[in-house]
């Protein structure tokens, strides 16, 4: 029982990891339908930013994440201004390409400046966060994953719904020339929706790295099992990306835990085709509404 | 003797006896999530009758539409088409059993030209196999040419052939609902079911349409059913209308007595018609 | 005979006559003459090297022609043609390795497979639409990526299999210039059934499907039989190609088939145009030549000797110029290469008068 | 009197993907606070000069190329939309195409992105009064919503951006008789008591000529009638060819369709 509590515990933070990595995919999909295969790249990105203003420049913890912060939110800004807005009116698959050649540029980058070792943030974390409860211990990183994870899922539900700018970001996605028509700025709405998504990679790489240490293969990696995480929740869903992430996460523990490690990564993929079969639209993704 | 104007050959060469189409529908109600789209809704449809539905919008006219044609399939009730109980079938089983439509909002396929459109509701005419069809043998081809020949006769006869090479996404919406027409007489259907087909279209445009569709209702017995908005249409081409409300049948009969109906009017045609 | 000329307007007399693939006795022509240099000139002019590079990009071009039916034409998204390519692969060489199926069978074989397995893989396209689909496909990559590391006693794992010489009616295949003659013949074949498969109801069906699935269904197309049959084709194409390039290299390992190969697949046909036959050999050929020039600039700076120690740094680059070409393409001409070739060959045609 | 013109089109070409040209020299005028109708038959550019006027063009790959449009003495041909609808111009497209994602309130309240950051309570109770219907629908998604109460959530949506000069595309397309005489209904009253400037393009010309105090009348891309409503809907042609009534002012029927096409005498 004990051994099925740790791996429980384990598991559903590793579910957090997963779904603090989703947020800023489902943001990116939820303003403009796009899925963005450069992902992990911009989790990497965010990472090693802080690396280099933490560790390499040495400056303090505060200043590396306000700088860090800016930074990839300008960045977010400069790729949709460089790339993406030149594809606006253009077939979605040749856009969703398009992210694949940024994957690809930004890796490729990244592995010529950093090549493919791996780093370690100093321990910044306070003592405090670590948590027992009876037999299972959990440590601060995963605690304050936990909590990112709630703040994050607060403030993205409040604006989405609540928001006139998450408003109109949504309205964009649904339809395109009906936003233009009331004056929308789409354009605006793309950027900031790019700098925002990219900030919360940067968060999200921070916290990926405290974890396992940053390496350019593992968080490009990252990308790729969000797809499983947030099809699962539902592509429009910032609730369901975390309850994917969640569930995503106990089943793999459990699974490397009792059957064998190497069914790790191959599992996530065959829960989310069982449970597609199931709900076609993920657990709690938007039902398409189509008349005829 | 042919006609000054395209006339289709897959209409002037057709056996009376395949043009045969009876509609039953018996107690059909449906209902999305709680709402009651239709409710109890009983109608006939004879051989070469032009029947017309009317209604306020909501009331049901559509998906009743798509009950006929397989798309929504009703909770209760049955619809028999020639003897044969449709209710369950898939849209394409029932489009083969024939019963070709229009749809409200124009479902075209708009990275195809007009001529492509009209093309492909031939499919199901097209008996070639797949492996003839990869080699494409001297059969196919005749085939094609075959279809080709009928897709062109039915652009004559709507007039079309301005704008047969034009991709269907550039063209104005009255000019797609034509093609939609054009689309749905390539299926050769038995039963013809036109979803609103006069929508967004200039007097003169509707003009086209009344001449086209009476033309092939009177003169080569095709059967219809029609759900319009515009009253002068309805009134001068139908036989029979129905009219629906909040999914149900408040009034059933010739033009003269729907348009006098005074719950017909309460509902639908507001208090000056 | 009178020799058909491009008219100055539609002058066509009968039908059949639009329904050949080239509107000219000129196009035909051309085409006659492409045939003849390809298969008795190229050989000829290029070296061994030059022909490993062009098999590639024939074995290549058969799998993305696939890939467009399925995506350019039926607009069903595959993550998951990299994998495909493997299970054409694994079974021409299980099949050859350890049944001693001789070349000609275990190649179609391996193409039937693959299909086999498409059409699993097809069918959660019954109910998955758009962007959900494409991840189920995703989850047939990992999956089947999966089984060729960890199903040890079939593909051997890691190590792999090493296939016999490929042989047709005693006839030993060796040398890059035999396989030249095997492969391009396929690749004429599948190219030209690629092409009567998307003029015929077959390929209209798939556009419908494509462009507004109700309206399609609405017309008598049974869509679900359709989208198989299109995972079908695509996945056998595929699976053919991967067994054409097992045979050809000798031995196979998991490494190649993995989620970037896919990648590549889905950037040919987006660079060469999507809903183009002739576009996807365009893009297998210029995503196979990006990756040679690069793989063979990594190479030649690292044989330099003052920047060996660079070189190893460099070598990441290679990724990031693909990248930056393909991200560069789809800004500059989205649509394709095919799209850039219509105009070359208009403005050709009407050259000196352009409009 | 200058001041009294809230839009000018001036002698406007249209050119689509710079080769196919749908407008050849339009000129129209609309006085501040009058509704102004266009008729004309499907494919006469009616559409694409609202999408001038809007900006809506350029997602469409059009543009003016000559002449000019000023909106209250300001030249606005080829601006973005993001511009013009800041200046109170507001267009409501054919076929109405709502959220369908978002509720019905969500809809209205994407109507405000002009006025972004501004309190739009009473501007949605000021939609709620003119309709109702709204009201009692506004946590509905508005992809369930019938084909009626869509054409008024999309009215609804453009007033809530405050419009000074709202046009209307179709309003009447596919409604029932009755809701197409609320619809309207209600437009002649918005424009009477907000002063809303309106053009409205419209095949039911009936109805059209009824509430406006204008008409020009297009065909393949050219202004070619144009007069007081009550003018037009005295005019033999336009009674023949749009209105649909005969000399005697009944209602057409078209029992007695001719087998051949009539032409109409300026094409």
């Amino acid at each position: 029982m004990d051994f099925f509590l740790t791996l429980l515990v384990q598991g559903l933070s590793i579910g957090c990891l997963y779904a603090i990595a989703a947020l800023g995919f489902v943001m990116i999909f939820k303003s403009s339908s796009v899925l963005n295969f450069a992902h992990g790249e911009l989790l990497a990105i965010g990472a090693y930013i802080f690396l280099v203003i933490s560790v390499w420049l040495k400056l303090p913890i505060y200043l590396a994440f306000i700088i860090t912060f800016v930074g990839s939110f300008l960045l977010g800004f400069v790729i949709e201004r460089l790339f993406l807005r030149p594809m606006i009116g253009e077939a979605l698959i040749e856009v969703i390409m398009l992210t694949v050649g940024l994957a690809a540029m930004f890796k490729g980058l990244l592995l010529f400046i950093f090549s493919g070792n791996t780093y370690v943030y100093p321990n910044f974390l306070p003592a405090g966060l670590a948590v027992k409860i009876g037999s299972v211990s959990i440590s601060p990183v995963y605690t304050a994953t936990f909590l990112i994870t709630v703040l994050f899922l607060i403030i993205f539900g409040l604006f989405f719904k609540y928001s006139s700018q998450g408003i109109y970001m949504r309205s964009v996605a649904d339809s395109q020339t009906a936003a233009l028509s009331l004056g929308v700025n789409v354009r605006r709405v793309f950027a900031l929706s790019w700098a925002i998504a990219s900030l919360v990679c940067a968060m999200s790489g921070i916290v990926l790295g405290i974890l396992n240490g940053i390496n350019v293969h593992d968080l490009s990696k990252m990308g790729l099992k969000v797809f499983p995480v947030v099809i699962l929740g539902g592509l429009e869903s910032i609730g369901g990306a975390i309850i994917g992430g969640l569930i995503i996460g106990v089943i793999e523990t459990l699974v490397s835990g009792y059957f064998s490690t190497s069914l790790r990564d191959v599992v996530a993929y065959v829960i989310l085709v069982i449970i597609l079969m199931i709900k076609p639209y993920g657990l709690f993704g938007l039902v398409e509404i189509e008349r005829v | 003797m042919r006609a000054f104007r395209g006339e289709p050959s897959i209409y002037s060469n057709a056996q009376p006896a395949k043009r045969q189409a009876e509609l039953k529908i018996e107690n059909v109600t449906l209902s999305f999530g709680g709402l009651m789209a239709l409710h109890d809704v009983n109608l006939e449809v004879k051989t070469g009758e032009f029947l017309s539905i009317i209604g306020p919008n909501g009331a049901g006219k559509t998906s009743l539409l798509n009950c006929i044609t397989g798309f929504y399939h009703p909770q209760k009730g049955r619809i028999i088409f020639n003897g044969e109980d449709i209710t369950g079938l898939p849209p394409h089983e029932v489009t083969k059993r024939g019963i070709g439509r229009t749809f409200q909002n124009i479902e075209l396929f708009p990275g195809m030209t007009v001529l492509a459109n009209i093309f492909l509701a031939r499919h199901l005419y097209c008996n070639y196999s797949f492996v003839k069809a990869s080699l494409f043998t001297r059969s196919v081809q005749d085939e094609e040419v075959n279809h080709r020949k009928i897709v062109e006769e039915i652009i004559d006869f709507l007039e079309m052939q301005p704008i047969r090479k034009k991709l269907v996404g550039s063209l104005p919406y009255g000019l797609r609902k034509r093609v939609e027409l054009g689309r749905a007489l390539a299926l050769e259907p038995k039963l013809l079911i036109l979803d609103e087909p006069f929508a967004g279209m200039t007097l003169e445009e509707k003009e086209d349409m009344v001449r086209f569709l009476r033309e092939i209702n009177t003169r080569w017995n095709q059967t219809t059913i029609l759900v319009e908005h515009d009253m002068a249409v309805v009134m001068s081409i139908s036989e029979r209308i129905i009219v629906l409300n909040f999914g149900e049948k408040i009034a059933e009969g010739p033009p003269n007595v729907i348009k006098n109906h005074p719950e017909v009017i309460k509902a639908y045609l507001g208090e000056e018609a | 005979m009178k020799l058909r000329l491009r008219p100055c307007g539609n002058f066509k007399e009968r039908y059949i006559e639009e329904l050949a693939i080239f509107e000219t006795d000129f196009g035909r022509l051309w085409t006659l003459i492409g045939i003849v240099i390809l298969f008795f000139v190229i050989p000829f002019l290029f070296g061994s090297y030059g022909l490993y590079v062009l098999n590639h990009i024939g074995i290549y071009a058969i799998a993305a022609v696939g890939l467009n039916i399925l995506i350019g034409f039926t607009g069903q998204i595959s993550l998951g043609h990299g994998a495909f390519f493997g299970v054409g692969a694994y079974t021409a060489a299980i099949l050859m390795a350890k049944l001693g199926v001789p070349f000609i069978p275990a190649v179609i074989l391996g193409g039937i497979m693959t299909s086999i397995i498409g059409l699993i893989f097809g069918i959660p396209s019954s109910r998955l639409k758009h962007l959900y689909l494409t991840i189920s496909t995703l989850a047939g990559q990992f999956i089947l990526e999966y089984i060729f590391v960890h199903w040890k006693s079939l593909t051997g794992g890691t190590e792999g299999i090493i296939l016999p010489k490929s042989t047709i009616l005693g006839y030993t295949l060796k040398g890059d210039r035999t396989f030249f003659y095997v492969i391009f013949m396929c690749f004429v074949l599948f190219l030209w059934i690629a092409k009567n498969i998307v003029r015929t109801r077959f390929g209209r069906a798939f556009i419908a499907i494509r462009d507004n699935d109700q309206a399609a269904e609405g017309m008598g197309i049974p869509v679900f039989r359709y989208k198989l049959l299109s995972f079908g084709i695509s996945s056998f194409y595929a699976g053919f190609a991967g067994a054409l390039w097992a045979a050809y290299t000798g031995s196979i390992t998991p490494e190649p088939f993995t989620f970037t190969l896919s990648i590549e697949f889905i950037a040919m046909i987006i660079i060469g145009g999507l809903g183009s036959i002739t576009g996807s050999v365009f893009g297998a050929t210029f995503i196979t030549l990006i990756n040679e020039l690069l793989s063979q600039l990594a190479a030649y700076l690292m044989n330099l000797k003052g920047l060996a120690g660079v070189a190893m740094t460099i070598a990441p680059l290679r990724e990031f110029f693909f990248g930056l070409i393909i991200v560069l393409f789809l800004i500059f001409e989205p649509k394709g290469i095919a799209e850039v070739w219509r105009i070359v060959k208009s403005s050709f045609r009407l050259w000196p008068f352009s409009y | 009197m200058e001041n009294n013109i809230a839009l000018l089109i001036n002698n406007i070409s249209v050119v689509y993907h710079d080769v196919i040209q749908v407008l050849k020299g339009v000129s129209l005028e609309v006085k501040k606070g009058e509704i102004v109708s266009l008729l004309g038959s499907n494919g006469a550019g009616k559409t694409t000069t609202l999408r001038a006027v809007s900006g809506l063009l350029k997602p469409e790959n059009g543009r003016v190329t000559e002449g000019s449009i000023i909106f209250e003495g300001k030249p606005i041909h080829n601006q973005p939309p993001e511009v013009i609808t800041r200046l109170g111009i507001i267009q409501v497209l054919e076929g109405r195409v709502p959220f369908k994602y978002l509720t019905v309130e969500e809809n209205l309240r994407v109507g405000t992105a002009t006025r972004w950051g501004k309190p739009y309570k009473e501007d949605l109770e000021l939609v709620y009064y003119y309709f109702p219907r709204l009201k009692e629908l506004r946590n509905r998604l508005a992809g369930y919503c019938s084909g009626g109460e869509l054409q008024m959530l999309v009215i609804g949506r453009a007033l809530m951006a405050h419009p000074k000069l709202l046009l209307l595309d179709e309003p009447s397309l596919g409604l029932a008789p009755f809701l197409v005489k609320e619809i309207f209904d209600i437009v002649k009253r918005i424009n009477k008591e907000q002063g809303t400037t309106i053009v409205l393009v419209e095949q039911n010309a009936n109805m059209a000529l009824n509430i406006a105090t204008y008409g020009y009348v297009m065909e393949n891309g050219k202004i070619v009638m144009e007069g007081k409503a009550q003018d037009l809907k005295e005019n033999p042609d336009v009674k023949e060819f749009y209105l649909g009534t005969t000399a005697k002012g009944l209602v057409k029927s078209y029992k007695d369709v001719k087998a051949y096409k009539r032409r109409k005498r300026w094409l």
